[in-house]
């Protein structure tokens, strides 16, 4: 893959770690602000997963856009697209029916088995703040077999023992509940301004898989309110080459990307 | 009602909606909501509204820091990057209005229901979260005895109104996006006990005529048409116009004080009565 | 309506009678080989309801067709049509909301109740005669509230007291059946190539509402397998005027309507 | 599979499909069925076939001619005007092949059952009639408990392979009809297991990217192409092509004689082995 790049910001690094995890049979869609999971499927299609297919907005399929904007369910993504997929009704059928196999969550809060919630901090009938809702997550974290976690504020606040509010289904309760309650797949990895984590075969706990350069194994276990898995050595994420950082900063040139870790 | 003339003056379009109703907004989030139209609930100064929305944002708000507004049934409301929905957030944190959410797929699952004239729909979304125990009489988990499967059952919702912006209408109520973001809004469309369109533009009925694969929804799916050009704004009515991010900063700005909003509002929306302003 | 015309044919009184049957706000979709209805819709709205909406071949909306052709599901009849509603998603939401109100039904059996029979002769194992099927009638019978029956046959093969099959449903077992089962409205009329039929209010049978010019009574219970409400003394059915019948010719100028009458 | 190369050779369609498999075949009766594709699994003799045929005609008269059919999954099956498909009928009469009755729309939310992994969809459809009987275990009335309503349960049907017939294609799967019937199409492509597409024409991906509104079937919905020019005859190929009337007739006349039927069949479609022939 080419030298290691010197120079690159920790946003590059962690679209790096994910657009890895996307492999070449990806079909993926992406909702709002989620400019770290749009970069990454870019970096991923212009590199090692040239038929990876990318529903921009969940509307536009294929699109070669300039560049990324301010919001990632607008037009400026469409250009170049290969349809306009704008019926709700067809859009939920490909991801029902597994067509679109791969969707990337953040959550306000994200728990050891990779539930998320976006509904309220705080109880739901008298928040201490109410969020946006919990929108598609419900609805996607049950229906689509790939789910990819990302969060750009790794911390006991983001990363809790127990949701205020269950707004999308990970592993749910672990082990085997998904499979109980008949839904496919279920969270792949979760990769975080710290590091990357995936989950535990049967226990379906995070486990810590790699930290970021400059981060310690117990930077990570401060910063995390659940217990993590840890098993044996754990190696240093794979930082991103020259070539990775140059195409990210040509795929998205006004740096939309950074807009998540203000 | 004339099927040959739907058309109904934006100035008069509050009344339209009855204090009460159940009205569907349309529009995804920064983009194609029926904004002209809101405007005019809040003018008017209707209250006790129960709105559907499912991925929504500038328009609920309105509303909520208007005060017109009883209950929300939701999916998502936010101003994506440029922040929470000020009089939404605050209207949820002291409990003046009731947030009933929902997500995506159900609010659809439960449009359909009412639809097809079926007690409900059937769908995997939701299982294992918090959302169906949020209204248990509406959203259920069911085992099916044949093949044992699980299911979500979500139960028909009927919206008294829905509201939709588009680009082109007749007077008959022939409508067409251009393209857009169809996304939710003929789910509503389908769903509704009455709907209303509002057009950037009213065009001849033989406009639809020379291209009838392109128009979007049929005159008999539709009531009442309302000419509103820019409707949409401050949300996009792509590809025609885009969100106008600047409205969206400067209302999130006002919105940190009670006076600079009250201005902002007045002079965009409506004056808000001191009694009534969520937003405040 | 002006004066009767002197000349026309069977076809013709039967286009105009079912026409008569439609009120202005009629939203009507029309099924394969249909001519009879097609003629009719287009003869309504040319006369006493022009604005009714007809949906040719369920598909196109409002079209004004130059001649109806040999197909009622066919594009010659889509010409001049505010809208092609090609997906069968949106079609069915509309049939199902009550926005499409009314459809015209033909068997090749009807009973008393007007239910009706497409799907075989004998038994439906081993069928004398396996019909086409029911199509759509199972579904819009329940679902449309507003349903006309047409017949170019009247006679005991076609009226029989009692279905080989029931494809579609009328008035069910009669009485408040529809009701119960919680489906809107119901048949309204049957018109023949004999008579003009309605439904008894309570019991919902067929009630003989009037003879055809040159029909007796007589002749409409000995060619009815079944037995009619008959109730006091029975009109004439009015016949087209010349304006209907030149209208009707205008209309349909190939005479499709006729194949039904062969 | 490539997503960049579905490109597959119509002489070699039957390879796609096993005998035995449940496949759905596109088109609205004289409309746009996929013709080519079916002529080349009667070619090919593919045996035992479960057929899912909405509303269809000539498409499964072929088959069941060809003696490819065991069980017949439909709708309405005729030539409108043209009289009754005549090898259907037949075979329906004496048995020889298994004909299962539903209805246009149950057997659409028997496919969007399947497409959204849920074990039935619930509709108004058929209630009071005597088609649900016909396959007790796949449709059946039920009550919702809490409103009382009353509904017919469609049982999920997941065909393994769908045929349907476009316009145009690209190797990539995108599809686009210029408009068509789309009909019960897409309802068919979103259920299916795998997709095939046949196309008058096969373009290049960058005539989908200049009109990306036009597009009807996104590419990764469908895993082969295939070029077939005047695919859909003797259906209609709206608005390339109409219907055949001429071949209707034909077919009709010759299929009272079952020598004229073999030479007929033979000619247009595939030789009729003698024991296979449900035609003759």
């Amino acid at each position: 893959m080419g030298d290691a790049a010197t120079d690159y910001t920790i946003d590059e690094l962690v679209v790096t770690a994910l657009a890895k995890e996307f492999p070449d049979d990806t079909v993926a869609f992406n909702g709002a602000v989620s400019f770290v999971p749009v970069c990454a499927l870019l970096l991923a299609r212009a590199t090692h997963a040239p038929n990876l297919i990318w529903v921009a907005s969940s509307i536009a399929v294929d699109p070669q856009p300039k560049e990324i904007g301010e919001s990632t369910l607008s037009d400026a993504l469409w250009d170049g697209a290969t349809m306009l997929q704008s019926s709700a009704a067809d859009f939920w059928a490909y991801a029902q029916s597994g067509r679109m196999n791969s969707f990337c969550f953040r959550g306000a809060q994200i728990d050891a088995f990779g539930n998320v919630n976006n509904t309220v901090i705080g109880t739901y009938e008298q928040p201490k703040i109410r969020l946006p809702g919990g929108g598609g997550m419900a609805d996607l974290g049950c229906q689509v077999g790939r789910i990819y976690l990302w969060s750009t504020t790794h911390d006991r606040r983001t990363f809790v023992d127990k949701l205020d509010f269950r707004s999308g289904l990970g592993w749910g309760d672990g082990g085997d509940h998904r499979q109980r309650l008949g839904l496919p797949g279920g969270p792949r990895v979760c990769v975080t301004n710290l590091c990357v984590m995936d989950f535990h075969q049967v226990s379906k706990r995070m486990r810590l898989r790699s930290v970021h350069p400059g981060v310690s194994v117990e930077d990570v276990i401060a910063q995390t309110g659940f217990e993590l898995v840890i098993e044996g050595e754990v190696p240093q994420t794979v930082p991103p080459t020259r070539e990775e950082v140059e195409l990210i900063r040509r795929l998205d040139p006004t740096d939309a990307r950074k807009r998540e870790f203000a | 009602m004339s099927a040959e003339d739907k058309l109904w003056a934006l100035g008069d379009a509050a009344e339209l909606v009855r204090d009460g109703d159940l009205v569907a907004i349309g529009g995804l989030s920064l983009n194609c909501a029926p904004m002209a139209f809101c405007r005019q609930l809040a003018r008017a100064g209707r209250r006790d509204l129960d709105l559907l929305a499912v991925v929504s944002g500038m328009a609920v708000d309105w509303l909520i820091a208007a005060g017109c507004v009883r209950r929300l049934i939701m999916g998502l409301t936010s101003f994506e990057g440029f922040g929470l929905a000020p009089s939404f957030r605050r209207a949820a944190e002291t409990g003046s209005i009731q947030v009933q959410e929902w997500s995506e797929h159900t609010l659809i699952c439960a449009l359909q229901a009412a639809t097809a004239g079926v007690p409900f729909m059937p769908t995997r979304a939701g299982l294992g979260t918090d959302m169906p125990a949020l209204h248990p009489d509406r959203t259920w988990e069911a085992i099916d005895e044949r093949s044992g499967e699980r299911y979500l059952a979500c139960a028909a919702i009927k919206p008294d109104v829905a509201v939709i912006h588009v680009h082109e209408a007749d007077r008959r109520g022939n409508a067409r996006m251009n393209p857009k973001l169809v996304w939710f809004d003929t789910e509503l469309v389908k769903a509704a006990g009455r709907v209303i369109v509002t057009a950037e533009r009213i065009v001849e009925t033989s406009t639809f005529r020379q291209a009838p694969e392109r128009t979007s929804i049929p005159g008999f799916a539709v009531d009442h048409v309302i000419e509103a050009p820019r409707g949409a704004w401050p949300t996009a009515c792509w590809p025609e116009y885009p969100y106008d991010g600047d409205f969206y900063r400067s209302y999130q700005r006002a919105a940190r004080d009670p006076k600079a909003f009250a201005e902002l509002f007045a002079e965009h929306v409506a004056p808000l009565s001191t009694s009534a302003s969520m937003g405040a």
